[in-house]
């Protein structure tokens, strides 16, 4: 049970915790942040496999380090325009829930 | 002499701790949002201050000892600044319930 | 030594996640920003003293780490200071 | 050894219990400020895997996130207050629990069952580094051995920039991004937002700079040049360029045209597209990351204050 394994598994309990608040959560602002915690996770699982790739003096394999420092800005500048999306709806009036089968049931 | 500087640095930031500690205990027990706010301030830049203190003489070079120092005038400016918004948000929080 | 410092970081690090309860547990906004805040200072502890244990690129982390959470912390203090906020958020709470 | 376990045992369950109870939280306000204590772990957490550069990203685009998380939550918090105590059927959040628990429990699958002699570049990696002349295996692959993904990587950004600014109501078109905000309140705020930037500007670029040799690098530094505008700007005390200013949209694509050009004369002078002449390569990155360090750091910033709302709607 090292540590790499360690931050493997949270990297999946991250990425299964994001999947259920993306379900869930009925607010779409929350949905965007649990779509951040699937992201995070997926780029921590990047993190384990390159720590096990460490070799000659490296702490760890740069190249997915690259594809994951890469990634965290991309997922950002999605989550920008995600919730610029969201908010010009909200300007406009629109419905805030996204989901109608959660308001059905009242 | 590195006897001498191991053993400053284990004190300081083993004190540093402590403080931690005391700020952390302010936090969760104390009565309302203000004295968990003082609670919080003093003890948490008092902690890392003396944390910082420890770690100086295991710097490398002069640039890691003055990132060290930086770093905590940082903490200590907003920690300052910081405090006084807070404070705000937590006397019209009082006042608001 | 190196080891006396990451024993150090564990403690910190400990004391950090107790901050963690006022964080859930907080009545109002003020608490939770305090809660950050402390997060941001107990962080920049930890990776201080990774740093001066081997690893000395955290000290940068930390130096990033304790600007921002000044920036964070600021605005999450003034947004929650906004009477707006207050009102709305003021319905929202549990 | 032990200490090493304990620390990245605690420090994986703390970032497991913060991002539950981001989750699960019902007020937005307190699932941000949440999501902001999870970035700051996720940095140390970086740090623990041997992964600097990563830290430092996910340290500075952390903040960043928080806050453009925290003024859409303030903004929305009227029309989203009605959802809050709306709870999902059980059905649902049955269903829902068992595909969470699915995916984990596939991955924690693969996370055990990886092949044993860890794959790994590495060694490519060492043996191509010296032609970079860069210390830092991270920057030598952002922007040697996997430059075009960097170079796609800056126009993706301008890509969500514009389509960020197209959202602006046509009145707006053109205008000052964001909400207008009322003038710097002469109060404790403007003191750190005046003390601060020149502090950050100066780390910006020490970080810049020491990503060469060191972790570090353009993106860190662009965040964090990024976050100081933001702060200047919430505070009142300067203004973002109206989106029509020409010099706005120049400092947007230097970046991108600079790694382009480089890119391009690299075709007659290095045999390749974005390859570098032997022994000129260091002196060219360092061009391009100063370059894009201030257009990303431009974009990042006017991603987070949004598409010009103008007067009618703030």
């Amino acid at each position: 049970m090292t540590s790499i394994t360690l931050f493997g598994l949270c990297a999946a309990v991250l990425i299964g915790l994001g999947v259920y608040g993306l379900i869930v959560n009925p607010q779409p602002l929350r949905k965007i942040l649990a779509f951040n915690l699937i992201g995070s996770g997926v780029f921590l699982f990047f993190g384990m496999i390159a720590r096990r790739g460490a070799a000659s003096g490296l702490g760890g394999d740069p190249v997915p380090q690259a594809l994951v420092i890469t990634g965290i800005v991309v997922a950002f500048s999605a989550t920008a325009l995600a919730v610029a999306l969201l908010l010009r709806l909200d300007a406009a009036g629109g419905p805030s829930g996204l989901d109608d089968a959660v308001d059905g049931e009242s | 002499m590195s006897l001498l500087i191991d053993a400053w640095t284990v004190l300081a930031v083993f004190s540093g701790v402590f403080f931690f500690l005391a700020g952390t205990v302010g936090l969760l027990r104390f009565p309302d949002a203000l004295t968990r706010l003082h609670a919080l301030t003093k003890a948490d830049n008092l902690g890392l201050g003396l944390i910082v203190f420890g770690l100086l003489p295991q710097a490398v070079d002069v640039w890691m000892a003055l990132k060290l120092i930086v770093i905590w005038l940082l903490v200590l400016i907003a920690g300052a600044v910081v405090s006084q918004r807070v404070a705000r948000v937590a006397r019209a929080q009082e006042s608001g319930q | 030594m190196a080891d006396l410092l990451l024993w150090a970081a564990v403690i910190v690090l400990a004391l950090t996640a107790a901050g963690l309860l006022r964080l859930l547990r907080g009545p109002g906004a003020a608490d939770r920003i305090m809660a950050g805040q402390l997060f941001g200072t107990g962080g920049a502890a930890v990776l201080l003293l990774l740093g001066a244990g081997g690893a000395y690129a955290a000290i940068d982390v930390a130096l990033t780490l304790a600007l921002l959470s000044a920036f964070v912390s600021l605005t999450f203090a003034v947004y929650a200071g906004r009477a707006g906020t207050r009102q709305a958020l003021g319905r929202g709470e549990e | 050894m032990m200490a090493g376990l304990v620390l990245d045992g605690l420090l994986a369950l703390l970032v497991l219990a913060v991002a539950a109870w981001t989750i699960g939280v019902c007020q937005t306000f307190a699932a941000t400020v949440g999501f902001t204590v999870y970035g700051l772990l996720l940095a140390v957490v970086w740090m623990r895997l041997a992964a600097p550069d990563a830290a430092l990203t996910e340290a500075a685009i952390g903040a960043l996130t928080g806050v453009l998380l925290l003024r859409a939550a303030i903004q929305l918090a009227p029309s989203e207050a009605g959802l809050n105590r709306l709870r999902p059927a059980l059905k649902l959040r049955l269903l829902a629990g068992t595909l969470a628990f699915a995916i984990t429990a596939t991955l924690a699958a693969v996370v055990f069952h990886l092949p044993e002699p860890a794959p790994t570049l590495v060694p490519q990696v060492t043996a191509q580094q010296a032609s970079t002349g860069l210390g830092n295996a991270v920057t030598a692959v952002l922007l040697a051995f996997r430059a075009i993904d960097t170079l796609l990587e800056a126009v993706v950004l301008i890509f969500a920039l514009v389509a960020v600014w197209s959202l602006a109501p046509d009145a707006a078109w053109g205008g000052i991004p964001g909400a207008q905000i009322k003038g710097g309140s002469g109060d404790v705020r403007a003191y750190l937002s005046r003390l601060l930037p020149p502090v950050g500007i100066v780390i910006a670029f020490y970080i810049f700079w020491v990503g060469a040799d060191f972790p570090g690098g353009k993106f860190q530094a662009g965040t964090l040049l990024a976050a100081m505008g933001l702060l200047a700007t919430m505070a009142g005390l300067i203004q973002p360029p109206p989106v029509a200013s020409r010099g706005l949209r120049w400092a947007l694509v230097l970046g991108t045209l600079v790694f382009l050009a480089l890119g391009l004369a690299g075709m007659p002078l290095a045999g390749a597209f974005l390859a570098y002449p032997e022994g000129w390569a260091k002196p060219l990155i360092l061009l391009i990351e100063a370059a894009s360090m201030l257009s990303i750091g431009v974009t990042l910033g006017l991603l987070v204050i949004g598409y010009p709302a103008g007067q009618a709607e703030q």
